[in-house]
């Protein structure tokens, strides 16, 4: 049981990290502001909640388990806000290169 | 390694209670004037200088006679867990001169930071009450803070408390000039917190008397030294990282620049005291008092003439601060003993202190006359001061009195310090400082010259007062002067290391002559060297004054124009900067090498 | 070489690059931030020593820990100082600089006579 | 045997790991200095003082790890921020103030030189370390609190707190005696206007009950594990900042009576209790066993309001506008 767990959590945890190294690449290689904060949103939480789902059979306790996953919620949260205001000021100032 | 906390057998002294209220009055009074607002507000800031002030003496008359200092342990936790307050002699006499120069400041200030009747809370007394209060508390915690942390924290306060005050009546230039002084005061404080992580991590005490017993000289004590000393130099603004005081201290409300001249700046000052003596006399060594003495030198020159060339009167007061904060520095070598490589707390030191002292006193005196005049005239330009002498003749007078204590004259507080530096300069045979000593005397009448003879010349015509100057305002500022034209009179054996004898010639007569030659010199450097409106000054024996010195002034006044160029470079932010940094490698390295 | 070691030196770089922001960058924010950065340094290095005291089964010795976290706030405090006194300035004169020169009065000009 | 080698082994990496901590962190310090443009040069140092938290965590000290992510990094960054946006117009005249090599290189000279010796004070630290841990441990119990470094601040060093205290408060009323005269009394920043059905409305409205509860969490474990009324304050005003942010709210006039006991209550209580510890007790800010958990508790959760008022202030400014308008 507890191999399984390992494997599900390895693999979790490296998609995870694929999705950040690939919304960092994003970040660094696209065009323009949107385009940024696009790739860098959708990586992000895609990143991180599989992290997320990869950490929790390790999690020692059904608190700790709750912790993560608001961890993950709270980001969520604020990131999809930032990134709208980052859009907003973005399409009023024109996007700049 | 560790400190066994129970090898300090200290305890709390009785009254030392008083310690405590010391801080917490002002600190207290500050909140409470903050709760009360609008008009209760001055009322409560009022009515707390009285009570600090009866504290400050009562702790004057409760420390024991044996000379021991009075000690609190604050929470009952004693150092080096907790946090002692101490009150040795130093300590006491700068917590009563304080709150003798803070009341002084306080009536004066009754007139110009009051809110007007049909209003409900006004801006600037507001926050030049709570201010004030602030100051005092943090410089109180200065004096009896036993923990270079709860220095650091103090010295911030105090920071806080002094940069508002520059700006309070919000000029572009005087928000610069806040500006420059709140980050390069940062600067310091960062450098001097540097040095108490360094002292933390080698000692593991920050307690001053526990330091002081194991401290080695070592490198990585050396390198604390130096950059704790360096970031005080930077906030008490010894040459050349003035580039702050001039603008601040001249562009400030007159209660605010006699706040930021007289006192602020000897809190940092007074913690270098400590340091030097107290935490680790034995660090420093030979080479690095003289580097001190020296750049206080350099202050001595720069400060006096660029304030002889200055046209405002304020501005010339500011440099005069930074003149007499160089001549505080002379100190260090003298007290330095050769035989046993420390810093000794003798007669040396208490001249350094005595003249902190006297120049608090007098130094407020002389921004507050200087104030009046401003109200008084409009403006405060040397040159158009005719007849001012007898529009504002106490003011004048304040001033005049004030400047002459700072000269040295007997029986002045300055005088009695300038004796005590002069023995330990022919005690430890350093002829070279006897003469800065006495240029420092020189300078200072020099300047003091060139305004009386501008403020006592007539008017060509009689001078229209802008404004109605109160009475208390300038009894205020000549009580100041007078305290410190009779500071030498104090017997200060109970408080300060005081050579026998050295006080006996403070009443002489004689000595009253032989302390009148620096004020002819400082006559002659004054028309040598200031600014005249009719060059030559209307003086008997005009043609005869040209032929002689009409040609030595020429030269001297481009030597002159030579250093005001270098301060004005050495105002710049980068080369302060590069100085700071500069200083604290040579420091680091005199006390390395110069032993 | 140990963690605090490591940290130590970190701290030491923060500082000296800190130092250099404070002297050479002309913008006044750009020198409230070299001066944050000096602090979180200076922070830092007391944490090292603090993590080299760990003892009686503590993380590290609390009394620095605490002193930190002192500091933090007072240098917070001063940052919202100095920001606030920057943008006065910059509502006043419409321009942030600290030249010495650029004020009319504060300076004193070498001129003849 | 082979636990030593593994200990050894797993030892190196958490080495490794450090040194790699350490570099990102310097990356971003440098790039916090060297940055062209101010708002990246934030942005970098924001990233800087997150990363920094780590450090923190590394190096045991999670209370401090906590007040840098929420005052270091966070509160002054949202200051820095702001002020970024507020001066861009200034960046541009002032970049012909940009020194020379001329001064650049002594200064880097100097700096470096100023960087070795601390290093090298670094390395020259005595090893063992001298320490105060075991001796805050014996007198723990003189408080009953589990942490120790609430124990400090609020025990063996309530001074340099309720200090602090009070240089927080004389910080904001620096901040205040800026205004000029005709704003006296009026309430500081400029109202902040926002979509009422966008995404920062909504974010404000959600958000603040989780903050709330998390900041209060945070002083009340602060007891016994990390955490305290700085921390705590923080998160309570950065909630606050947000909801004037989002236009929710107005920040209150600087006159109002209300606020100004609030901003009092923290230092005030501290000082009460401090004083009756001179009048009844031992000795100023000295508690009586039987109370000293209620009563450093009572000092906390006053202090929490007073910390997230202060903060907040400090961060919306000086009075911006007439008072009554």
């Amino acid at each position: 049981m507890s191999f399984v767990l390992d494997i599900v959590t390895i693999i979790a945890v490296s998609a995870g990290a694929f999705f950040f190294l690939a919304g960092t690449v994003g970040l660094l290689r696209f065009p323009d502001t949107l385009t940024r904060l696009h790739a860098l949103t959708k990586a992000d939480n895609l990143g991180l909640g599989l992290m997320v789902l990869g950490l929790l059979p390790h999690a020692g306790s059904l608190r700790d388990g709750i912790k993560l996953i608001c961890v993950w919620l709270i980001v969520l949260l604020a990131g999809a806000t930032v990134s709208q205001l980052i859009g907003y000021v973005a399409r009023r100032e024109g996007s700049r290169p | 390694m560790t400190p066994d906390p129970t090898a300090v057998v200290e305890s709390a002294t009785t009254g030392a209670f008083l310690l405590v209220l010391s801080i917490v009055v002002p600190l207290g009074g500050a909140l409470l004037a903050f709760a009360a607002g609008g008009r209760y507000l001055e009322r409560v800031a009022l009515a707390t200088l009285p009570v600090g002030l009866a504290i400050a003496v009562a702790i004057a008359f409760t420390r024991p006679s044996t000379g021991a200092p009075l000690v609190y342990l604050l929470g009952g936790w004693a150092p080096p867990l907790g946090v002692a307050l101490r009150a040795d002699g130093l300590s006491v006499v700068m917590l009563v001169i304080v709150a003798v120069v803070i009341c002084g400041i306080g009536v004066f200030a009754c007139a110009d930071f009051r809110t007007a009747a049909e209003e409900v809370e006004a801006r600037a007394p507001f926050a030049f009450w709570i201010l004030l209060l602030a100051v005092w508390g943090a410089l109180n915690t200065v004096f009896l803070s036993g923990d270079l942390f709860t220095l650091y924290v103090a010295l911030e306060l105090l920071t806080f408390a002094a940069v508002p005050l520059v700006c309070l009546d919000g000029r572009a230039e005087t928000l610069q000039a806040a500006l420059r002084y709140l980050l390069f005061a940062l600067l310091g404080s960062v450098l001097y917190l540097v040095g108490t992580t360094l002292l933390y991590g080698v000692y593991g005490t920050l307690d001053i008397v526990l330091l002081s017993r194991q401290v080695r000289a070592e490198p990585a004590t050396f390198i604390a030294a130096a950059l704790m000393t360096v970031g005080l130099l930077a906030k008490t603004a010894l040459f050349p990282l003035h580039l702050w005081l001039p603008p601040a201290h001249a562009g400030a409300p007159a209660a605010g620049s006699a706040v930021l001249s007289a006192l602020v700046v000897k809190g940092s000052f007074f913690i270098v005291i400590r340091l030097w003596f107290d935490v680790m006399p034995a660090v420093p060594g030979f080479a690095a008092t003289q580097l001190l003495a020296a750049l206080g030198a350099a202050a001595i020159l720069f400060g006096s003439v660029v304030a002889l060339r200055q046209e405002r009167l304020k501005l010339l007061i500011a440099y005069s601060t930074l003149a007499q904060i160089g001549y505080l520095f002379l100190m260090f070598p003298l007290a330095f003993a050769p035989e046993s490589e420390e810093l000794h707390s003798g007669g040396a030191l208490s001249g350094g202190l005595l003249q902190a002292m006297s120049h608090a006193a007098a130094k407020a005196a002389m921004f507050m006359s200087a104030g009046l005049i401003y109200a008084a005239l409009g403006h405060d330009r040397i040159r158009g001061l005719g007849g001012i002498g007898r529009a504002l003749p106490m003011s004048v007078l304040a001033f005049a009195l004030g400047g002459v204590a700072l000269i040295g004259v007997p029986p002045g507080g300055a005088y009695l310090a300038k004796e005590l530096l002069l023995r330990s300069a022919v005690e430890t045979e350093q002829w070279w400082w006897v003469v800065v000593i006495q240029a420092g005397g020189i300078f200072t009448s020099a300047y003091l010259v060139l305004v009386l003879v501008h403020a006592l010349v007539p008017a060509d015509k009689p001078v229209a007062l802008r404004a109605h100057v109160p009475w208390y305002q300038e009894a205020a500022a000549l009580s100041l002067a007078l305290c410190s034209l009779l500071l030498g009179l104090v017997h200060w054996e109970a408080y300060l290391p005081v050579p026998q004898g050295t006080q006996s010639s403070v009443s002489a007569l004689e000595t009253l002559t032989s302390a009148l030659w620096p004020i002819l010199a400082g006559g002659v450097l004054a028309i040598l060297l200031g600014r005249w409106s009719d060059w030559p000054p209307r003086i008997p024996l005009r043609g005869l004054t040209e032929a002689i010195i009409g040609r030595v002034r020429r030269n001297a006044l481009t030597l002159v124009e030579t250093l005001e160029r270098a301060d004005l470079v050495l105002r710049q932010w980068s080369a302060a900067g590069l100085s700071l940094l500069m200083l604290a490698i040579v420091l680091g390295a005199a006390m390395l090498v110069g032993r | 070489m140990s963690a605090a070691t490591v940290f130590g030196l970190c701290a030491a770089v923060a500082v000296g690059l800190g130092l250099y922001g404070v002297i050479t960058n002309p913008q006044p924010l750009r020198k409230v931030l070299a001066f944050n950065l000096i602090g979180s340094g200076v922070f830092t290095f007391f944490g090292v020593v603090a993590r080299r005291g760990a003892a009686a089964g503590f993380g590290g010795d609390p009394i620095p820990q605490a002193l930190v976290i002192t500091g933090i706030v007072v240098a917070f405090s001063a940052t919202a100082l100095a920001i606030a006194l920057l943008l006065r300035l910059f509502q006043a004169t419409g321009s942030a600089t600290l030249r010495a020169d650029a004020s009319t009065s504060a300076g004193s000009h070498p001129s003849k006579l | 045997m082979t636990f030593a080698s593994m200990a050894f082994g797993s030892m190196t990496f958490a080495l490794a790991l450090e040194i790699v901590l350490a570099a990102v962190v310097l990356t971003g310090a440098v790039w916090a200095i060297a940055a062209r443009e101010t708002l990246p040069a934030v942005a970098g140092f924001v990233a800087y003082g997150l990363l920094l938290s780590l450090v923190w965590v590394h190096l045991g000290a999670p209370d401090v790890a906590l007040t840098e992510a929420a005052i270091g990094s966070g509160l002054t960054g949202a200051l820095l921020v702001g002020a970024a946006a507020r001066l861009r117009l200034s960046e541009v005249p002032m970049a012909v103030e940009h020194p020379g090599v001329i001064l650049r290189m002594p200064a880097a000279v100097l700096s470096v030189t100023v960087a070795a010796a601390l290093a090298a004070s670094v390395l020259l630290l005595p090893d063992p370390a001298p320490t105060l841990a075991p001796s805050a441990a014996e007198n723990a119990a003189a408080t009953s609190l589990g942490n120790p470094v609430t124990n400090v601040l609020m025990a063996f060093r309530a001074m340099d707190t309720l200090l602090e205290k009070i240089v927080l408060l004389l910080a904001l009323i620096g901040v205040w005696s800026l205004a000029p005269d005709r704003f006296w009394g009026g309430r500081p920043g400029p109202r902040h206007y926002a979509d009422p059905q966008g995404v920062l409305a909504f974010v404000a409205r959600v958000l603040p009950p989780v903050g709330i509860i998390v900041g209060i969490y945070i002083l009340w474990t602060s007891a016994d594990h990390p955490g305290g009324a700085f921390q705590g304050g923080t998160i309570l005003a950065a909630m606050w900042l947000l909801v004037m942010m989002a236009g929710l709210t107005d920040a209150p006039p600087v006159g109002e009576r209300r606020l100004r006991l609030l901003l009092l209550a923290g230092p005030v209580v501290f000082l009460v209790i401090g004083l009756s510890g001179l009048a009844f007790g031992d000795a100023f800010l000295a508690y009586p066993m039987a109370y000293a958990k209620p009563l450093i508790l009572a000092i906390e959760f006053a202090m929490i309001l007073t910390i997230a008022v202060t903060l907040g202030l400090l961060v919306a400014g000086p009075p911006e506008r007439e008072p009554g308008s």
